[in-house]
Parts: structure tokens; C-alpha cells; sequence
């Protein structure tokens, strides 16, 4: 599936997530962002993509209240969170941390998945209940009774995205996803990424601007703490001086496309694109041919 | 492993084998064991004749052994629990009062000599100890580890409780970056067999060791605090109730042990 | 070689019913003073990790006197505070005893003279710290300040329990115990140095957590900034 | 550069590192591999990929004998490593572990570089000396006084490739050393392997397929502890029953390329091949479309 030609959902809409950050210095004195301002609306996914160090993972953890501004406000359906009401964020907003061993706490994958809606107050029962609900909804049944301890990296994503479902956030936050992640299992999170934003927005950052150009409605460029660009895949992939600006190379698709020249035309940036366009000129230029032969 | 230490048993292995074996032991109710253990210790506390510990100890061997466990392994896993034997009842040998075994040695201190006494005292405290070191390390090594946790979170009380679910969990993580640590030195031509000459590499494995902890706890309090934890990792796996068989032999073992202690023991009249 | 702890079946049934009674009533009181507070979760991660990096450390061979293995319980006291410090020393004990390492019935014993060390390292650093001391001594004194406040009250709970079995006089027992006492002193030496590098290292990479920057004062009553 | 077409370099050269490994069993009884050979030639770049838990650590760790077969030997050099000839291994065969941080032990750079030299009885000026060097090799000159600490994921990647060179090894390994990284800090790192390779030979493993196409003169496929195959780039990737075996998914430039119909004839591996093919085409297609019209 592409959905990066779906084009940005309407800003008329409220959003369900708007942050507006003034600055946010860690402890050390490190200022992790400047003055940011981002939103996440409905059924949208949105890609942050920068080098090491940009802001990414201290952008997304403002939007469950993880990390407060210096000054600025967070918004989460139209409720601003303070100190009082941080839990409403944490709820609406789930995160999926980087490193999945840091996420899964419990001792076994049901109770890790049970975790948040236990902590919730909602009984033990229903929790289960839930959780199993949760569980299915990434093909991840069949790891009920594990132990965290024993699960392969993908699998420790699954249940830790699991684990976020099953509080029916609203977004969903995904930092690296497929960080260390073989293909064929980046794959699977690939899909199941794409099969929960039927049902959720989804914000994520990634260092594989492929994937991000696979799967994003919408991305946003950091560097040195702030957003210097944002758009659908096709606008930022092909806007040399803003990648350039961020440090980044083009996806291969983007390289290809332009060395082939296809960039100011048609301008691919999903491998399904590219391999429609090479098709479809070799066609016409094999057509030519042949119309001209006879 | 190397630097690792083959004296003390791997978390690792003992998970391993409770995780994949299917032994007697394994398929026993880990209230049982617990149960057990308590007995155990109750009765190399109160029991006083050799005969009955060596008895007690040989027991928990067999146990052991056909629980399907590995022997040669306990051989190494024994030294350090000796040696906390041998430091407490090495010198009560030679104090002990009683006939000397053979001749007495002259020292600054005076005549020395092992007494029959102290070398029945010092057989006593090995059967003692290893007695429930070979208990314990059989129910560890037989009792999965979802139900090892369902057991914490049970009998510790909160915050106690939460604390030993994450030292279980995150034992593994921290003992893996321990382990890549020292390989990383040991592949860059690190001499770790010289203590004095590497106490500074020994400390920064170390201190590397302790930061990655505090940092992972760091990031873990961001992934609990973003599913709302309130101070409650709950469990829902189960561990039953032992089968009334179990039940009776450990009610039975505890009447037995009460019923030695009080009668030859303390000689409460009847 | 090792940092000694008492064995199972060591003392009588009475001195196993009173450690294990002075234990408790020490770790009530630290529940009850941390419950008073309020449980923070950046409590129970550190304590939960921490102890898991005790725990794990003491898979490490240490190649002196033919090998001795350490939880740094020093370090532990000083980096998570005395309240978490003798928290995290019931559970390495506990997690310990499971490996037949220590004792189950000794738990309070153990747990008693673990939890002595950590607060008293934790205290003495402080109190170095206040007297401008530079982090490797005063880490390292106060690791073996901790360490040898514990091997003393380790002696001190094998006199007052009288070894299980033995006819030996109290006073004869002392001297008998007088020895141990001194080899745990050595070790305490050893591992205290090793704590004062260890602090030393941590101070340079992240001085908060050892308490030698300014904006790590707070905390004061667990230490910690996690 | 696309080292890809450079062919397996002549099995008649002796390997630098050989290894027959019958097997290596972890503590827990997990065997990491099984029957395993694999060797090293001088000035050849291998890749290992396959999917997570393959065995490529597991192998990559036998190479300089931080891990011992169960049954098996090492020849290092012409030399069988024993218990005895460890250092030989660990000095010819250098190790870049996939965690940097982990790697890192000295207070600051310079004095991690020079660690390894230290422990080989080098007296300190000269193996300041080599490490000055070994920092200018990898272009980290400027982080000679940093503490490694804070140092970005990309910086910690080069000090320690910096710590393996200064020791003058005769093949270097790299376990992912693009985990983590940004595109820009990737190309870096990928940009250094390139030139090391010019001293040294590298085996590394990596996710990125299409990296292992760019880098590699030999790829090694490797499942459930084996090696399941081995060849050029262009062998295996387009060796669909190999992949499949090893769960893996073909680079992206071999899916387009195939896509486009350009399997069967030149199979590009590289962005450079699939480029000037798609070139070639276009300009073939066209050039007879303009004749044909003439
Ligand atoms: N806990 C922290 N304390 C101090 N500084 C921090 C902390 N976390 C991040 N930083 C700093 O804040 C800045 C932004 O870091 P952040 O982790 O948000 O970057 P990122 O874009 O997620 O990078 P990466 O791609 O490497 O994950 C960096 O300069 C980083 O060094
Ligand atoms: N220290 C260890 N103890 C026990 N088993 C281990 C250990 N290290 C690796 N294994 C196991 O050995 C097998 C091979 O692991 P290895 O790390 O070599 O795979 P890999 O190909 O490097 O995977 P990845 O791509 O995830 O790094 C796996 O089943 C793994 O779980
Ligand atoms: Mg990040
Ligand atoms: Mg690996």
C-alpha cells in the first residue's frame, strides 16, 4: 500500500495532539528543542526524520507529557494538559520507546500488554480481556504467556506496541521502530504499522527515509532542535537545500528517480512509484519505437 | 566465559533449565518448594546429631539428581557457600574443645590442635549449609520463571515486591552489558587475570556496568510513567494451590521437624 | 575468596528468630518511611535496576586471593541512598539465597549487616564530601568505612548467636571471630579502593549522580536524581 | 565506488583467518552456530547478513577467538589459535563491537585509542603516537580529547574502528556498524570502511542489504546458525530461494531492477549499476525510436 500520495488531512479539523514548545533544556543544560510547534490530526501519519541528535525523541516525548516545555502548552483534544491532568496525555497519546527492553516491565507478555489499563484502574478481567484484544490486533496471540526475556527484537516491538493499543490511544508515538530489526522483521512492524492507522494517528521517527517515504502522509525535517521543513514525501524528498540543511541523503528511490530523470516530472519517492514510472517509459519510449518502425 | 565466574551459578543457565527441562521437580507446585525450603531450614537449624544432617543432605541430593539436575555443575557452585562454612568453622575445628584428632601443633598461640569435636561441629555447619544450597538451587533451577515472579510478587510486600519483579526482569539486561564489556576489553588485548595492574579498567567495566544501569532505570521510569504507573506491576499468571498430596507432605515434614525438635531436642515432656 | 556472608544453619533457632525479627522491623521501617512519601516510580526503577546491577556485578571473578566476587554494596549505598541502599540489599539477598549464595533463614542477618554497609558508605561520603574531600578518597574511605561496619557487625551477630552446635565459650569464639571479621576487613580494603575508582569514573562522566555537582543536592532523603 | 563487481578474491592466497567451527554452545545451552566454516582472504570485504539471531555475532565473535568453538579450530595467520596464542588472534583480528558503548573504556579518546596498544607493551609515547595516527585514518583527529561518553553514536563508531586500526590488525571486523546511525554518519562510517579496506580486510554484518550490495565482494547468507550460502552480491541477490531461506527480502535496487525487467540480463546490485542500466536502456530505447523515425 502507498499512502504517501494521500495528501495531508484537512487543517480545518481539530487536532488531536498540538504542541507548542517553547524550548526544552535537559538537566545538563542541553537544549534538546527550540521553539517548536506540531500537530498531529486525524488518521494521519507523520515521519520526523533528522541526523542523530535533531530532537526527534525529545520532540515525541512531549506529546504524552513525558517531557514538559520550558514554556509552551500541549493540547491534546482540546484539553490543555497541565500538571493536574498529565494522565488524559498519557492515555490519548501511547509511546513506544526505542529500546524495547526498557518498555516491557512485567514478567510476562499478557501482564506487560495488561500494564498501562492495570495502572488505569480498570479490573483484571476486562484488563485481560483487553489486552488480548490488543495482543491479536498485531498478530501477536500466539506470544501470550511468554516471558520478555526470551523474545526476539520484533517481537518485544509487537508487544510493546500491544501494550499502547491496548490503552485505545488515540496517536500512537513510535520512536525508531525498526531500529536493529532484520528485513523481514521490519517488514512485519511495517505492516502492522500500517494496519493500525486505520484506527489510530500514528507520529514515528526513523533514520530510514525510505521507509518513512513508504509509510508517512506527512514529514516533518529536524535539525540542531527544531522543525526546519515538513510536507508529503514527494515536497521534502525532493528539497535538496532543506535535506541538505539537516544533514540527510535522499532515499535511494529519490536517487534513482533523479539520476534517471524522473524527478521533474513525475517525482517518485515510494519503490511502487518508480517501478510504475520506469515501466511506464520504457513503454512509451518502446512504443514510440515501435510506431515509428511501422 | 572466562572472567565470569563458574562459582557462582548464571541466572542465565538457571532460568534456561527451569524454562526447558520437564523433570519430577519441575512439574512440583512451587508452593511446595517454597514450603520445602522453609522446612529445610527449620530442620538444619534445630536438628543437632551428625547422622541426621549427613541423612537430611543426602536426601536433598538425590533430589537433586533426579530431578534431572547436573552434578558436576553443584561442585563449583559449592565453593563459595564452603568457604562461608570453612571461615566460620575452620578455626572453631582447632577451638573447639575435645579430644585432639592427632597430635597437637605448637604456634605462638599456644598448642593447636583439631578436635574430634570441632571436626564433627565443622561436618555438621558443610551439611547445613549445602543441604539448603542444594535445595534452593534445584527449585530454582525447576521453577519457571513466570511462576518465580507470581512468588515474589506474593509473599514481598509493596514496594518490595516491585522491586524484585524488575531486579528479575533487568537482571539479564544489565549481566549481558557486564558481559559485553569484558569481551570488549578482553578482544582488545586486556589482561583481566592481574587485579592491582587493571583496578582502573575494572573500575570503568564496573562503573560502565552501574551508569548503564541507572540510565536504563532512567528511560524505564519514562516507560512506566507513560502508561500512568501508579506503583503496581500486577501478575496475572497463576500459580494454584498445591495438590493435597503436596500439602500433606510438607505439613507432615513441618510436624516431623517441630515433633524431633520439641521431643530430643528441647525434651519438652510430654 | 569472598566477601563473606553467614551460612545457612549457622546459628541456634533463637538467634535465627531474633535476626530475622531485627530485619524485618528494619525493612518496615524503611517501607513505611518510603510509603510515607509516596512511592515515585523513579524509586523503584533505580532500586529494581540497581539491585539487578548488584546482583549481576557478582558474577564477576576478581583475581585477588585467588579470586573474590563483590556486590559493591558501598557503591550501591552511596549512588541510590540509605533507604533504597537496604531495600536493594534484601533483594540481591534474597535473589541470592535463591542461588545458594547466603541463606534463606539468615535473611535478616545478612540483610541486617548489607544494609549497614550501604548506610554507612552512603553517610561517610556524604559527610567527606561536606569536608571537601576529593570523590576518589572520599569514595573509597567511605566504601571501607561502610564494608568494615558491616564485617564488624557480622562478627558481632555470630558472637551474640554463639555458632549452632558448638560448645566453644563466647570469649574463645570472639578470638575465632576476631579472625574472620579481619579477612572481610581485607576485602573491604580491596573492594573500597575499587568503589573509589568506580566513584571516581562516575564523577567524570556524570557527576549528578554522585552527588558532586550543585543541582544534585536535592533528593536528599533517597540521594538519588534518577 | 561499487566494489560489488571485483570477483572473490583467488582461494590460492592463503586465508588470513580460517575457521572450522563444529559448533558453539552458549552457557544456557543455546547453540549460537552450527557446523560452520568461513575464511577470510587478504583484501576482501564479506558481508554477513541474515536475520536477527542468525549467528552472525556469534560467528563474527569466533574470528579473534572471544568465542571458542566447541569442537573446531582457528587458524589465524597460518597459526592455530590455542589457549595459549590468543593475543595473536586478538591482535591480528580486529573487533568493532555492534555497541559502541560498550567498546568504550578509557576517560577520553585519545587514551581509548592508545588501550589496546597499552595492553601490548607499547611504551606511552609511541602509543600516543599510533593512536594520533590511527584517529587521523577514520578522520577523528578532532576528538582526540573528547570524553567517549558524549560522544554522538557515529563518533563512538569511528574511535573504535580508530582503537582496532591503531593496533595494525590484518583483518578488521565490524558487527553492524550502521546500527543507529544517520544517513549522513552512515555514509561516513561506510565512507571509512572503503578506505581502511585499501590496508585492511573487513568482515562486517549489517541489516542493509542494499549497504552489504555497495560494500561487499562476498556476501555470506546466513539462517538458524549456518551459513546457507554464499557469493557475489549479484549471486545472492537475486538467488530468490537462498533469501527466501534466510527470511530475507531483496535489496530495494534488485527489486526495482527486477521489477523493470532488468533480472534476467544485467542484474544491478548498486544504486551506480541499476543507474547507468536504467541510462542505457532509456538511451537505447530512445536512440532506436529516433532512428526508426529518420
Ligand atoms: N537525557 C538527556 N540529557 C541531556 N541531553 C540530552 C538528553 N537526551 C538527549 N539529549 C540531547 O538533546 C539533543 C536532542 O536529542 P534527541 O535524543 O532528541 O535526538 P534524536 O533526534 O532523537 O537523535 P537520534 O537519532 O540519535 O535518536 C541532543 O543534543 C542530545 O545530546
Ligand atoms: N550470550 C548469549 N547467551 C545465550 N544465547 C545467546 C547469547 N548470544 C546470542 N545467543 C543466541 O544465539 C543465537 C545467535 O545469536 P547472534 O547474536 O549470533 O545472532 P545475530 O545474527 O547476530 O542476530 P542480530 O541480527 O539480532 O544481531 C540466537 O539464538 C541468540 O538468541
Ligand atoms: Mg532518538
Ligand atoms: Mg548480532
Amino acid at each position: 500500500m502507498s499512502d504517501s500520495q494521500k495528501s495531508t488531512v484537512g487543517d480545518s479539523q481539530r487536532p488531536l495532539v498540538d504542541l507548542q514548545c517553547g524550548r526544552h533544556t535537559y538537566p545538563d543544560g542541553t537544549v534538546g528543542i527550540h521553539d517548536v510547534a506540531f500537530s498531529v490530526s486525524p488518521d494521519e501519519v507523520v515521519a520526523l526524520v533528522g541526523g542523530n541528535g535533531a530532537g526527534k525523541s525529545t520532540l515525541l516525548e512531549h506529546l504524552n507529557a513525558t517531557l514538559v516545555p520550558d514554556e509552551g502548552e500541549l493540547v491534546v483534544d482540546g484539553t490543555e494538559i497541565t500538571g493536574d491532568n498529565e494522565s488524559l496525555a498519557r492515555r490519548e497519546v501511547g509511546f513506544v520507546f526505542q529500546d524495547p527492553d526498557t518498555q516491557l516491565v512485567a514478567p510476562t507478555v499478557i501482564d506487560d500488554v495488561a500494564f498501562g489499563l492495570q495502572n488505569d484502574g480498570v479490573p483484571p478481567e476486562e484488563a485481560r480481556r483487553r489486552a488480548r484484544a490488543a495482543l491479536e490486533r498485531v498478530d501477536a496471540s500466539h506470544l501470550e504467556g511468554r516471558v520478555p526475556h526470551y523474545l526476539s527484537g520484533g517481537e518485544k516491538r509487537l508487544v510493546g506496541l500491544a501494550g499502547v493499543l491496548a490503552l485505545d490511544p488515540s496517536v500512537v508515538v513510535l520512536d525508531e521502530p525498526l531500529a536493529g530489526l532484520d528485513p523481514e522483521r521490519s517488514q512485519l512492524v511495517a505492516d502492522r504499522i500500517r494496519q493500525i492507522r486505520e484506527l489510530v494517528s500514528v507520529v514515528l521517527s526513523t533514520h530510514d527515509l525510505g521507509f518513512a517515504a513508504e509509510i508517512a502522509d506527512r514529514v516533518c525535517v529536524m535539525a540542531d532542535g527544531d522543525i526546519v521543513g515538513s510536507g508529503t514525501p514527494r515536497e521534502v524528498f525532493y528539497d535538496d537545500t532543506l535535506l541538505e540543511r539537516a544533514n540527510l541523503v535522499p532515499p535511494r528511490v529519490v536517487r534513482i528517480g533523479r539520476a534517471v530523470g524522473l524527478d521533474s516530472t513525475a517525482r517518485p519517492v515510494t519503490e511502487a512509484d518508480l517501478v510504475t514510472l520506469l515501466d511506464d517509459e520504457t513503454e512509451t519510449l518502446a512504443d514510440e519505437s515501435r510506431e515509428a518502425t511501422h | 566465559m572466562t572472567t565470569l565466574s563458574n562459582h557462582v551459578p548464571d541466572p542465565r543457565l538457571v532460568t534456561a533449565v527451569a524454562e526447558h527441562g520437564d523433570g519430577p521437580l519441575h512439574r512440583v507446585n512451587p508452593w511446595t518448594k517454597v514450603g520445602t525450603v522453609g522446612a529445610l531450614v527449620l530442620a538444619v537449624t534445630v536438628f543437632d546429631r551428625l547422622v541426621l544432617l549427613a541423612g537430611l543432605y543426602v536426601a536433598v541430593l538425590v533430589v537433586y539428581g533426579s530431578a534431572g539436575l547436573p552434578y558436576r555443575r553443584l561442585l563449583g557452585w559449592y565453593t563459595l557457600p564452603l568457604l562461608f562454612v570453612v571461615s566460620v568453622a575452620g578455626p572453631l575445628a582447632f577451638l573447639e574443645p575435645g579430644t585432639p584428632v592427632w597430635g597437637a601443633v605448637s604456634t605462638p598461640l599456644g598448642e593447636l590442635s583439631v578436635t574430634w569435636a570441632g571436626l564433627v561441629l565443622f561436618a555438621e555447619l558443610g551439611c547445613r549449609s549445602l543441604t539448603v544450597v542444594t535445595f534452593a538451587l534445584a527449585a530454582s533451577m525447576t521453577t519457571r520463571y513466570t511462576h518465580v515472579a507470581y512468588v515474589l510478587g506474593r509473599l514481598l510486600p509493596r514496594p518490595i515486591d516491585q522491586i524484585a519483579l524488575l531486579t528479575y526482569r533487568f537482571t539479564f539486561v544489565v549481566l549481558e552489558t557486564l558481559e559485553d564489556l569484558v569481551t570488549a576489553a578482553l578482544a582488545r588485548g586486556a589482561n583481566l587475570s592481574e587485579f592491582w595492574a587493571n583496578r582502573r579498567l575494572y573500575a570503568r567495566i564496573l562503573g560502565t556496568t552501574m551508569l548503564s544501569a541507572i540510565e536504563r532505570s532512567e528511560r524505564l521510569v519514562k516507560s512506566m510513567e507513560a502508561r500512568g504507573y501508579d506503583g503496581d506491576i500486577t501478575l496475572y499468571g497463576d500459580v494454584p494451590r498445591p495438590p493435597a498430596l503436596e500439602l500433606a507432605v510438607v505439613v507432615g515434614s513441618y510436624v516431623l521437624v517441630v515433633g524431633y525438635a520439641a521431643v530430643a531436642v528441647y525434651e519438652v515432656g510430654l | 575468596m569472598a566477601h563473606i556472608h553467614l551460612g545457612e544453619g549457622s546459628f541456634p533457632l533463637w538467634a535465627l528468630v531474633l535476626w530475622t525479627t531485627l530485619g524485618v522491623a528494619l525493612v518496615s521501617a524503611v517501607v513505611y518511611r518510603i510509603r510515607k512519601g509516596g512511592i515515585e516510580t523513579h524509586q523503584v526503577a533505580l532500586a529494581g535496576i540497581g539491585a539487578a546491577a548488584s546482583f549481576a556485578v557478582f558474577q564477576l571473578n576478581i583475581p585477588v586471593w585467588g579470586g573474590i566476587h563483590m556486590n559493591l554494596t558501598g557503591l550501591v549505598g552511596v549512588l541510590a541512598g540509605p533507604l533504597l541502599g537496604a531495600l536493594i540489599a534484601l533483594v540481591v539477598n534474597i535473589f541470592s539465597a535463591a542461588l545458594g549464595h547466603g541463606a534463606v533463614g539468615l535473611l535478616g542477618a545478612n540483610t541486617l549487616v548489607n544494609a549497614t554497609e550501604a548506610v554507612v558508605a552512603y553517610y561517610a561520603f556524604k559527610t567527606l564530601l561536606r569536608m571537601d574531600w576529593d570523590v576518589f578518597p572520599a569514595g573509597a574511605s567511605a566504601a571501607t568505612l561502610g564494608l568494615s561496619a558491616g564485617a564488624v557487625l557480622m562478627g558481632v551477630i555470630i558472637v551474640v548467636s554463639g555458632v549452632n552446635g558448638s560448645a566453644l565459650p563466647r570469649g574463645d569464639l570472639a578470638v575465632a571471630v576476631a579472625g574472620l571479621v579481619g579477612l572481610n576487613l581485607g576485602v573491604a580494603v580491596i573492594e573500597g579502593v575499587l568503589t573509589g575508582f568506580v566513584v571516581q569514573f562516575l564523577a567524570s562522566v556524570r557527576p549528578d549522580l554522585v552527588g558532586v555537582t550543585d543541582r544534585a543536592a536535592r533528593g536528599e532523603s533517597t540521594g538519588v536524581t534518577a
